[in-house]
């Protein structure tokens, strides 16, 4: 049940130089938030910016996203000081459907790391075992990654200045295979990572999730901005589905890429 | 308490707040957002005579105080809506209003007939002849006051339903269609719908939007909403339904005054859900300050300087 | 460094941003605020053969990321300017546009006629068939193809000056005037001027501006303008210049992409007196990051979905 | 020699429950405006928001505004907190003439009180002798008042419900005229006050000096927006002039009402 909430800037970290972890106050949002669902939240912009849960503290009451900055929006957020009032929307969209008997193979790619950083966060609790990769462009883009190097945790750099060099493709060939047999894949990232990703899972026999970012409105379902193509056995052959909605989890063999 | 009733042709409405098509779906998703007690009615997003999975990419681009749209009329054909939306849409506390598109004339003219026999369910039947995202037809025809004469002629034999007619503002002069609407026996017509517009990413050299152009709407356009809402209602002698960047109660008394017997808020609700709302609630709060007993006497009294 | 000169026609340009007419005056208040060294050129206000002192009462209503205005072409009219105004804008260092507007063809021959002896000092004619805020000709002028075709012809045989003609958004297919221009020996196009808008006070209820209607300016109108200067571009041979909305760096690129030759800024100046040094150098900054040396080298080069 | 700023809010006064009066720091403002001049502010709204300077503190760096909230923009002004920061271009327009040897007569309405406080001071400081009256619509609507109560100043309110009852007109009668024989007069407030006074001022011989205001968007004179009628020898019987830049001071008999 989303609702629309005016909540309070309480934290706001600088991750790396274009990158703030921003944290709300905000009850409701903290109490029903799954992983893979998102906020949508003004800026100073006309439309709300949509942006992956990252985390919930349900004591504090508080809920936070990674915010990159790109333009104006986004800017806007990251320098905003503590006690900034903000409109949100949220939690917004399906999330990922979760099998507690299954192991999770977690696969980042730059800002995907915030919403997955969740879904780690909620396979700890329910002691749902999971592997871990993320990959960055380079070390001063990275985020998350100082606890990070324990053994089912692997950070990949393009730049190869942190962690393994190569993308998370050359990562994942790098774990044995013996180590995420059954795992359920679940990948968020630029949509061409996601991509191979997704083949690479479907090549294995493991069934990957995907969650896609698409230019939004409403956030709830009603404009039908944010369609992704997804395959259908009707007229004509495809399905346009919301991302906002309908999304934006999606099982990877659904998507028509 | 401010009457805020009013009636476009036949049809009473509670207040004269209406979701404009293509905003708000069909209803459901906005059932936990708002009290639908709260408006006059609601417009379908609109339907053609089959399905239409709409334009392909990106679809949105965010413009000063407004955006960009070119969904292309997705929307799961009449026969779909009719078996598994309309009755929804009917059992909410508000009016129902049936916004209908096409390409050509046949589709129009068989989408209405299809509806026909629903028509205990239905409050009027809304003709978009103004939509910029459909390659061919719709805006093509609207443009034209002697094309949208011809198929609002075919469209009215098909049915005894209020016919609407929603006029695109892409047109040098908006008075000619609307005369043209009005001749050819529709009951209102709704001015606007959005502004022909583009966006560029300057990295790519390529359009935001997939389909090059989009349509605009949001506060942005509301001056020229209300421009020809004003030049729509001093030729017509049927109703003029006002829509075009929406937001605020102030907004709504602004177009009633300029001629609208009722408004349209589309792109508001994108913002806030409860947008038809919270105006509504501005719209009675203002009323009490202006002393207006019955929202429907301030319709038309526009007082243009000599 | 990139390049930044453009040329229009015959004249060269040292960068492609131009003050819009009627939002600079004759250069002289600016003259404090901005060096015209950063500006490609300056549009006088608009002049007719004979002085006006424009509307009465209000003339300005904010709008949501715009204004509307109805100055209704104040002016010393073409004598007292070339006496008074005309040297002291050829002394700036940059490229002088006289503007010119009337009510009837023989107010545009004439008035160029008058400008003609005085060629030395200006570098093109800019024809005004847009002005939405006076009440006969002008913009019923220029939304007619023929009507501009035949005033655009007799202006030409008046003048050797490059000549432009500045275009109305008002109309259904911007490309018919455009083409019509083009047929007429208009050496370039300008659009976009204003779109006819309304503002109304509810407490009066009367539109805020004693014209009634105005002319809407800023980045509200951006996306129809980069539609327009597209639709202009496709089907012409002569440059066109881009004009709507431009308030940064960014928006200059997305413009020449779109087919603009040169751009030029209106309301942006009104809200920043030197908005267009600001712009110039955002325009150098972003050049420079998109590995863009010189300018021209992007007008036209849109790349459309298909 | 007008500049755009950027200018940081110093101070906030409340004055009365719908006018604050607000200090912003800008030494070039300070040093340069003169009496009756304005200054172009921004709020969040797309124009800036002209206001006549009230006040300034050369000492400090600052000058001084009254604001009384109308709508969004000044409501913006009103509520912003210390330390925001604000465009700013001033000082604007062409101030009153003073002849230093002639006595003045102030006559606010409203906000006209806060341009008004600036020549005030200057007539203080240059030792011109004064006399000011000034008229609100009530108590709760007045500026200015505690210090008001000497032999020179004399505060009117329709309501009665402080100074004398009834409107500036009322208290301009009040004034034994020996005591403003060869004054000059300068009034700001709403334009029919300002009417009445001018044509008071005429009546008895005296030079009157009006402030227009009229809605603006360049305040510098390049875009013909916020012109008012005064009268002219030549075609058509009337010029229309410039209130950022001819104005907004105007000697009443130039002005066509
Ligand atoms: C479901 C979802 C989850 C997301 N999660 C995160 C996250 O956890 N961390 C993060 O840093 N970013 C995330 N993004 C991307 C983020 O929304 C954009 O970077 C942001 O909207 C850009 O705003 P801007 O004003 O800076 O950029 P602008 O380019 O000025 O934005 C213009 C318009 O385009 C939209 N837009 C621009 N880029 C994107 C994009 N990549 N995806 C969707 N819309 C875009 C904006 O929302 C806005 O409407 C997510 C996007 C979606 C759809
Ligand atoms: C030279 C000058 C000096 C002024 N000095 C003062 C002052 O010292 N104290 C004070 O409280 N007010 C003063 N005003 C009036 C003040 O500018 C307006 O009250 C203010 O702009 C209203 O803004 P808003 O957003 O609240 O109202 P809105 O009505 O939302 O404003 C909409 C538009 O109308 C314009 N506008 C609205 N009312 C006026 C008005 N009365 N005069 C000019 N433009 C207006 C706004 O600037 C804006 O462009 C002065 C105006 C002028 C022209
Ligand atoms: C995302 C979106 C989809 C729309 N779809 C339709 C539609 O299907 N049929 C229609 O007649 N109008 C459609 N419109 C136009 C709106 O109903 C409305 O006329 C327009 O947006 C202007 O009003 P606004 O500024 O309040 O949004 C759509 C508008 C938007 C923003
Ligand atoms: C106050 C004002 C006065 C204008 N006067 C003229 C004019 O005299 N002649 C003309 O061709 N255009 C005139 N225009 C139109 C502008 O030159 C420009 O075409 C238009 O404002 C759109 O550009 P912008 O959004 O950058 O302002 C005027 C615009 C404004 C805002
Ligand atoms: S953003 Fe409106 S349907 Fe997804
Ligand atoms: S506000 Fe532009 S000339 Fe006065």
């Amino acid at each position: 049940m989303a609702k629309e909430y005016t909540v309070t800037l309480k934290e706001s970290i600088r991750v790396n130089p274009s990158t703030h972890f921003l944290s709300f106050y905000c009850p409701e949002i903290a109490l029903n938030a799954l992983p893979g669902q998102f906020v949508a939240i003004s800026s100073n912009q006309f439309l709300k910016r949509p942006f992956g849960i990252a985390q919930v503290d349900k004591d504090k009451g508080t809920f936070s996203i990674g915010v990159r900055i790109v333009k104006d929006g986004t800017r806007y957020l990251a320098t905003s000081p503590i006690g900034t009032e903000f409109e949100v929307m949220g939690p917004l969209g399906n999330g990922f459907s979760i099998e507690k008997d299954r192991p999770l193979l977690l696969v980042g790619g730059g800002t995907g790391v915030f919403p997955l950083r969740f879904l780690q966060s909620y396979a700890q609790e329910h002691s749902i075992p999971f592997y871990s990769v993320n990959g960055f462009r380079c070390v001063d883009d990275a985020c998350f990654i100082d606890g990070e190097r324990n053994s089912n945790c692997i950070v990949a750099t393009d730049a190869g200045d942190f962690g393994v060099k190569g993308n998370v493709l050359d990562a994942l060939e790098m774990i044995p295979f013996d180590m995420i047999r059954g795992s359920t894949v679940c990948t968020v990232g630029p949509e061409i990572m996601m991509k191979h990703v997704a083949s690479w899972a479907e090549s294995k026999g493991l069934t990957c999730y995907v969650s896609l970012e698409k230019r939004m409105a409403c956030g709830i379902g009603v404009c039908l901005v944010c369609t992704c193509k997804t395959k259908s056995d009707k007229e004509p052959g495809y399905e346009n589905k919301r991302c906002c909605k309908d999304g934006p989890v999606f099982l990877s063999a659904e998507v028509i890429w | 308490m401010v009457d805020l009733s009013v009636t476009i042709g036949n049809v009473r409405f509670k207040n004269p707040i209406i979701l404009a098509s293509g905003t708000c779906g069909f209803g459901r998703e906005l059932e936990q957002y708002i009290d639908f007690c709260s408006v006059g009615a609601l417009s379908s997003k609109g339907l053609t005579l089959r399905p239409r999975q709409g334009n392909d990419g990106c679809r949105v681009a965010e413009t000063p105080s407004g955006m960009l749209n070119s969904v292309g009329l997705q929307n799961p054909g009449v026969r779909y809506f009719v078996e598994n939306d309309l009755q929804f849409m009917a059992s909410l506390p508000t009016g129902v209003i049936v916004n209908v598109a096409g390409h050509s004339t046949e589709d129009y003219v068989e989408a209405v007939r299809f509806l026909e026999p629903h028509r205990e369910f239905i409050d009027a039947i809304e003709l978009n002849l103004s939509c910029p995202n459909v390659k061919e037809g719709c805006m093509v025809i609207g443009a034209s006051p002697e094309a949208l004469f011809q198929l609002v002629s075919l469209v009215r034999k098909e049915t005894t339903l209020p016919l609407w007619v929603k006029l695109t503002p892409n047109v040098t002069d908006i008075s000619l269609t609307a005369l043209a609407a009005q001749r050819a026996g529709a009951d209102a017509v709704v001015a606007i719908n959005t502004l022909l517009g583009m966006a560029i990413d300057v990295k790519t050299r390529r359009p935001i939007l997939n389909n090059n152009t989009g349509g605009l709407s949001g506060p942005c356009i509301k001056p020229v909403a209300l421009r020809m809402v004003e030049a729509c209602a001093s030729v017509l002698d049927i109703p003029v339904i006002g829509c075009g960047g929406i937001s605020t109660g102030e907004d709504v008394l602004a177009f009633m005054i300029a001629g609208a017997s009722a408004v349209q808020i589309g792109t508001s609700t994108l913002i806030h859900p409860s947008a038809c709302e919270t105006i509504t609630e501005e719209v009675v709060a203002l009323a009490e300050d202006l002393n207006i007993s019955s929202i429907s006497e301030i319709v038309g009294t526009l007082n243009l300087w000599r």
